[in-house]
């Protein structure tokens, strides 16, 4: 008679793949490589809800394997008296309603003192502010202390407490930052909050998680952590840019932007008599280092960015410009590019 | 269709009565007016007023159930607790929804 | 159809000719509970309501809209219509068809009377610029007193419907459920009146 | 819209013409077709497996999208299915798995096995019944229309607003998803009524609820859980609905609307729901367990009161699936200890399960390898489930793909081998032939080594940072090798789901038969003739304990005492109102879904005469005589 040993398998088969895809993910997304105190305190939790659930399954898994192996039928059993049939133990029944109800316990206490803490409001004095607008399929970021605005790329100074406080423009968004912590919504008609805190200067990937359209998937940003100096130094440019023209071509490009772009696109410092606001602010495009949060942010990449957005990201709200031609296409890219 | 586990109960002898209608008719008019009189006119206390309003409303709905529904505690016990049942499900509902907003 | 025993009986018909067979037992037993899913439907609608009722979009609040004296009057309408209904269903206990059909009748007149209140009502509130689409608490609303107002006009319908049967089948261990579970609905919509008659009218007059 | 109708009726004709052209007989022609006597059933064993058969056809209609998934994901940036149509995929996976698959199956196993497991001859509502299956039926057919005319809807199956309104999905993609789970909708709550009121009001003399088998009463629980959950549904729809269509402001924030109201009644629903679900995959999975390992359920009353307590507590959480959209630490703490709570009584229900097996004599049959695998992969995804109630891990996993792991484990681990436990244990009751033992091994081996593949892996998924509901991620960021494993494992699950499908075929072609009793079951369904007469028991049964069939064999004399003498046996005749009324229904559904308010009302007229019509109805139904029996049973 072939055995199944299912259990054994299985446990097999687990450690396995476990073994396989763990490893510190180097990319600053892992929410098992934390880089502040708030994802550190959530991995922590995750760390001992992990150990509290393995124990549980290990149990399950011990009087499992164990009934599963001892009491199989074997050949010959089928003549014998139907086992004993029991109705129940009321002592196991009060350990296996007890014994949970502790490991929940332990597990409670720390998820609602941890709640509680991680919703205080974090002191003036000691952290910044920042507005954080989600659209499809971009983000907006204001710092109402340094009237300086910026899309796509939050700088933050490492060490601080940041508030983000979050709204959405037309649909729901998640502003989520792996790395940093855990993730709160952008809900239409309320503002939410969210204290983040990186330790280390970095870039941290962030993310939309919640579905918003067609391309939520690429809704992505990144959280640069500066030392404070050099943050004060990064407001500072954001402050006065440097957005005149560097040569002729460019010119031709600042001018094309104003007939083009400028309806729905911000560059500060380059007398634009007015300024969009329904898409990313480019003011010192080129210090992004993305465009449009998933292409690296280089010459190639701009160029079939305004040639084509729509293959790129699906269903966003910028449209292409074909009808533009190539020249004119590489004179905007030339003075994107040298906006500081 | 004879499967049946609920045989008929004996009849009680307990007959309707058109007189216990009316009284409890009565009775639901008079918590009527009493809650409208609480809103409109200054009776109550301030804080008081909603509260009391809503237990006149539960009052009332009790009266409809056990008088005019004709349930029975004992008969149609399995009624009545679905009946609680969905009035304590929907009154968690209808509150969380209106305050977590 | 097997007619149970019964121990008491009104000129040859049992004495609760609604719970006389398994059959009727179903059905009594079965509106018991649609009543109960019901009660989780109005209070979805009416928790909705709280929650939306301040976002008139400068539109009229409440406070200033509601006709308190035309809703109470329609209050003691729906009340009176709730005994009525009991009345008819005492007058099918007695195996009186002609009781139970008068009964029966004065209730759905009173419905169709509250129905006309109420339709006059949104026409007022209307022409105040208080609409079904004019802001959340405009939705809400109308969405909530629309349900409850499309049920007493399903119960009209209803037991009109049931009173032609009555008039030509009388009152058989067949029809009878159908009265009983007829009354039953009625008394619930009227149930659920009381409660918006606080909830959205009497907390409404609070300002 | 007027494609549609110009198929109705060119189909109506071409069924005229292939069966003899249009005249006098051709409806008594039609009549006596085995189309027309499926369509009027109202048998509830023949409806049950209506329900088979088109949860079946979902089932597969869902995998294969779930495939599609799979394939875009398996390796970054793939520009398969991209944007707008994969979200289209995955609402429609979602939606048809949770509201057209799982609830469906497992109402199949009910309406076959209920009325038999508590000695009735039928249920409570025999028109209703019929009903409720074609409701369901109109409205997942609507559903699945529109990705022929118009496309899927695409927001999730969670439709959140504001995505959801017109604003944003102008298509009339959640036109469909709004009307469509209305109709179902409307169809489930007809058949969670009907099915309480028969476990109530139609038990055997001497079946007090303390001696139903626990598929009864698992069934009876989620039939309440149905009875409260749906209407917060129906009301939300509407409101979706009347937003959509009429310009309401309920979630439109231009108009003061509020966007987290959607969500909260969607979880009042959207919880219940999942427990709606699972629930009865616990009673399937209690029976199965004590009839292989040949021993009574431990602890049978606990079993219970742990049903009926996560029942309740389903209802106090609903919350823990917005604990990111910022309603306060408060609010937060305690629905997330309600949830943790429902751990307890859950436990109960596990640790009960391995004490039955224990000391007892375990046969391996494929339905027992389900049950067996299920102990083992639910609390893998249960304890997940309690790791998201942890409110500040939930912030980091939340729409993550460790989610996603969660509810595959308890939906697949539980639902859906459940209804596969159910499926090889119940079939020769239902069809009176076994299916193939090596097959079905192999269906089980391929389906739960692939289901551990597909799924262990994403819990990595999430914790390595990658969102839900995304269409393509990036290389280099850990996320391949996992997605990769995912993706084979789904491939492996197919594998097994195609075996399950030659099984099906290769039995329905040869099966051995079964005997009434082929696993020397426990409960009263064993004890009568596979597949049942239509009248199911000649004479109703007397019960005289808990597992009453097996007290009968063990302790008495075989055979099942009668609760009342032979007579003429009333049956109801059969009925067409109830797939009329649907079709009604559908007709309704689609003339909304095109903003075609006449053809809209029209439908409701339609519904609004047969509804007329069967008040006026008086079904006497028809007796079948002693002397018609082929032999009373055993
Ligand atoms: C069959 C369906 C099913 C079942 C049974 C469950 C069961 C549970 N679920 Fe799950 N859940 C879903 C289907 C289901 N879930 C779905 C579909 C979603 C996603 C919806 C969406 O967003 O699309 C979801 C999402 C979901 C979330 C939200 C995640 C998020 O979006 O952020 C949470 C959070 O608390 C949660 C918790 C739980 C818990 C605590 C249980 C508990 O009932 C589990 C209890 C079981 C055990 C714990 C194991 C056995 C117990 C023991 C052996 C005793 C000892 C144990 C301890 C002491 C821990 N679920
Ligand atoms: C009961 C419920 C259920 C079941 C059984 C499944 C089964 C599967 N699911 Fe599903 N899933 C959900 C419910 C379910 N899912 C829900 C609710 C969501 C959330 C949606 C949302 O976010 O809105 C989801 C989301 C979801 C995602 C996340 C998508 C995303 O967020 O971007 C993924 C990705 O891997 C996935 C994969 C799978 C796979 C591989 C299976 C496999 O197990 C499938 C195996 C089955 C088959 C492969 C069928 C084989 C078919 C045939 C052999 C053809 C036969 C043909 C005919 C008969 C016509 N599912
Ligand atoms: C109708 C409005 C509109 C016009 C006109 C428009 N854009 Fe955009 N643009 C957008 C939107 C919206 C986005 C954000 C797309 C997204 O990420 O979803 C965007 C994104 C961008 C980005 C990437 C921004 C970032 O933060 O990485 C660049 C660069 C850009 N546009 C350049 C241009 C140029 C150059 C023109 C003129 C030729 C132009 N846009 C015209 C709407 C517009
Ligand atoms: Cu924004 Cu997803
Ligand atoms: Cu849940």
């Amino acid at each position: 008679m072939k055995r199944y040993l299912p259990a054994k398998w299985v446990v097999a088969c687990l450690l396995m793949i476990f073994i396989w895809v763990t490893g510190c993910a180097k990319h600053n997304m892992s929410v098992l490589d934390p880089q502040g105190p708030v994802g550190k305190v959530q991995l922590n939790l995750l760390y001992l809800s992990t150990g509290i659930m393995t124990f549980v399954v290990i149990v399950v898994a011990v009087i499992y394997i164990y009934v599963v192996v001892r009491y199989r039928e074997r050949p010959g059993d089928e003549e014998k008296d139907p086992p004993e049939q029991v109705a129940g133990s009321k002592k196991l029944e009060i350990l296996w309603t007890s014994v949970p109800i502790l490991l929940l316990i332990v597990l409670a206490i720390p998820t609602i003192s941890t709640t509680f803490t991680l919703n205080k409001k974090p002191d003036p004095d000691h952290s910044i502010r920042i507005n954080v607008i989600g659209y499809q399929y971009w983000w907006g970021f204001e710092y109402p202390d340094y009237k300086v605005t910026t899309s796509n790329e939050v700088h933050i100074p490492t060490g601080k407490k940041v508030e983000f406080i979050l709204k959405a423009h037309d649909v729901i968004h998640s502003f989520w930052v792996p790395s940093l912590g855990g993730k709160e919504d952008l809900t239409p008609g309320r503002t939410t909050r969210l204290v983040l805190q990186a330790d280390k200067p970095g870039i941290y990937e962030g993310k939309c998680t919640e579905l918003c359209g067609a391309s939520h998937a690429l809704m992505r940003f990144r959280v640069v952590a500066h030392q404070p100096e050099d943050f004060e130094d990064w407001i500072a440019s954001q402050v006065t840019p440097d957005s005149t023209p560097k040569n002729k071509q460019a010119e031709q490009g600042r001018r094309l932007f104003a007939q083009n772009c400028i309806g729905c696109h911000a560059i500060r410092g380059a007398g634009y008599k007015v300024l969009g606001r329904t898409a990313p602010e480019l003011t010192a495009f080129s210090e992004r280092t993305r465009i449009a949060g998933v292409l690296d942010n280089n010459r190639a990449n701009l160029k079939s960015w305004l040639k084509n957005p729509q293959g790129i990201k699906p269903g966003n709200r910028m449209p292409a410009f074909d009808h533009l031609t190539d020249q004119q296409v590489e004179a905007m890219v030339e003075y994107l590019e040298t906006l500081k | 269709m004879e499967a049946n586990t609920q045989p008929t109960q004996a009849q009680t002898g307990k007959q309707d009565s058109g007189l216990k209608y009316v009284a409890s008719f009565a009775l639901m008019i008079l918590l009527t007016a009493v809650a409208f009189a609480a809103v409109a006119m200054n009776i109550v206390p301030q804080g008081w007023v909603i509260p009391l309003i809503l237990v006149l409303a539960a009052v009332q709905v009790f009266l409809q159930l056990f008088t005019f529904m004709h349930l029975d505690l004992k008969k149609d016990a399995v009624t009545v607790s679905f009946m609680v049942t969905g009035l304590f499900i929907g009154v968690v509902c209808a509150v969380a929804v209106a305050i977590l907003v | 159809m097997r007619i149970e025993e019964q121990t008491a009986s009104v000129a040859g018909l049992p004495a609760e000719p609604e719970k006389a067979t398994l059959e009727g037992k179903n059905k009594i037993l079965g509106f018991w509970f649609f009543l109960a899913a019901e009660t989780t439907l109005f209070a979805t609608m009416i928790g909705t309501y709280l929650a939306l009722k301040g976002e008139t979009m400068n539109g009229p609040t409440p406070y200033e809209l509601f006709k308190m004296p035309m809703v109470a009057f329609a209050t003691l309408i729906l009340l009176t219509s709730s005994l009525t209904s009991v009345l008819g269903i005492m007058g099918m206990h007695a195996n009186q068809l002609k009781k139970l059909l008068q009964w029966f009748g004065i209730t759905i007149l009173l419905g169709a009377v509250f129905l006309g209140l109420e339709v006059y009502e949104f026409m007022e509130y209307a022409h105040e610029g208080h609409t079904f689409t004019s802001s959340a608490f405009g939705s809400s609303f109308y969405l909530l007193l629309g349900t409850h107002g499309g049920h007493v006009l399903f119960g009209v319908l209803w037991i009109l419907g049931l009173m032609i049967q009555g008039r030509k089948k009388g009152i058989t261990v067949h029809t009878a459920p159908k009265f009983y579970v007829a009354s039953l609905y009625w008394h619930f919509v009227d149930v659920v009146w009381i409660f918006i008659f606080t909830v959205v009218y009497l907390m409404g007059m609070i300002p | 819209m007027a494609t549609l109708i110009v198929i109705i009726v060119f189909a109506l004709f071409l069924g005229a013409i292939l069966t003899g052209g249009y005249n006098r007989e051709y409806l008594e022609r039609m009549q006596k077709s085995w189309i027309w006597q499926w369509i009027t059933t109202v048998d509830h064993k023949r409806i049950g497996i209506l329900y088979l058969l088109a949860g079946g056809f979902f089932f597969g209609v869902a995998g294969l999208e779930a495939l599609l998934i799979r394939i875009q994901l398996m390796f970054p940036d793939n520009q398969l299915l991209t944007g707008d149509f994969y979200n289209q995929v995955l609402t429609m996976h979602g939606t048809t798995m949770i509201f057209l698959v799982a609830l469906p199956l497992l109402f199949g196993l009910m309406n076959v096995i209920v009325p038999l497991q508590i000695g009735a001859r039928d249920v409570a509502f025999p028109f209703l019944n019929s009903l409720g299956f074609w409701l369901y039926f109109a409205g997942g057919l609507l559903l699945n229309l529109s990705w022929l005319f118009g496309g899927a809807p695409d927001s999730g199956w969670t439709n959140y607003a504001t995505l959801a309104l017109n604003d944003y999905s102008p298509g009339p993609g959640i036109n469909y998803y709004v009307l469509g789970l209305q109709i179902a909708g409307i169809g489930t709550l007809i058949s969670g009524i009907n099915f309480l009121v028969t476990i109530v009001n139609m038990r055997a003399p001497g079946m007090s609820y303390l001696r139903m088998p626990l598929f009864t009463w698992t069934t009876f629980v989620a039939s309440i859980l149905i009875l409260f959950a749906f209407p917060p549904l129906t009301a939300g729809l509407f409101m979706m609905m009347f937003d959509r269509l009429f310009d309401t402001k309920f979630f439109a924030i231009s108009g003061g609307g509020n966007v987290t109201i959607w969500q909260h009644i969607f979880w009042i629903f959207g919880h219940p729901e999942v427990y709606i679900i699972m629930v009865p995959a616990f009673g399937i999975f209690s029976d199965v367990i004590s009839t292989f390992s040949k021993k009574r359920l431990f602890g049978y009353n606990s079993m219970v009161f742990a049903t009926v307590l996560i029942g309740f507590l389903g209802f106090m959480v609903w919350v823990h699936h917005m604990f990111t959209v910022g309603l306060g630490p408060i609010a937060n703490t305690i629905f997330a200890i309600a949830t943790m709570a429902i751990a307890v009584p859950t436990g109960i229900k596990i640790f009960n399960w391995l004490f039955t097996m224990w000391g007892g004599r375990i046969r391996f049959t494929t339905s027992m390898l389900f049950a067996a695998g299920f102990i083992v992969t639910f609390v893998m995804g249960g304890v997940t489930g309690v790791m998201l109630a942890v409110v500040p891990a939930n912030l980091q996993v939340h729409d993550t793909y460790f989610v996603v792991a969660h509810f595959h484990y308890v939906l697949i681990g539980g639902t859906i081998q459940g209804f596969f436990a159910g499926l090889y244990f119940w079939w020769p009751k239902m069809f009176g032939t076994l299916l193939n033992e090596r097959l079905g091994k192999a269906h089980f081996w391929l389906f739960y080594l692939g289901h551990h593949l597909t799924f262990f892996p994403q819990h990595f998924l999430g914790l390595f940072g990658m969102p839900r509901r995304i269409f393509t991620y990036m290389k280099g960021y850990e996320l391949e090798m996992s997605n990769l494993l995912s993706s084979i494992g789904a491939i492996l699950m197919t594998a097994g789901v195609l075996a399950l499908l030659y099984n099906i075929m290769l039995t329905l072609r040869k099966g051995e038969p079964a005997g009434s009793d082929p696993w020397d079951g426990r409960s009263l369904e064993w004890a009568i003739s596979s597949p049942p007469p239509v009248y199911n028991f000649a004479q109703i049964p007397r019960v005289r304990g808990l597992d009453p069939w097996w007290l009968e064999k063990y302790e008495g004399d075989g055979t099942l005492k009668a609760a009342e003498p032979l007579g003429p046996i009333h049956m109801p005749s059969p009925n067409h109102l109830p797939f009329l009324m649907a079709m009604s229904f559908f007709i309704s559904g689609l003339g909304f879904v095109f903003h075609s308010w006449q053809v809209g009302f029209l439908g409701l007229i339609g519904v609004a005469i047969i509804l007329f019509v069967r008040s006026f109805e008086e079904d006497h139904g028809y007796h079948i005589q002693p002397d018609e029996w082929n032999g009373v049973e055993s």
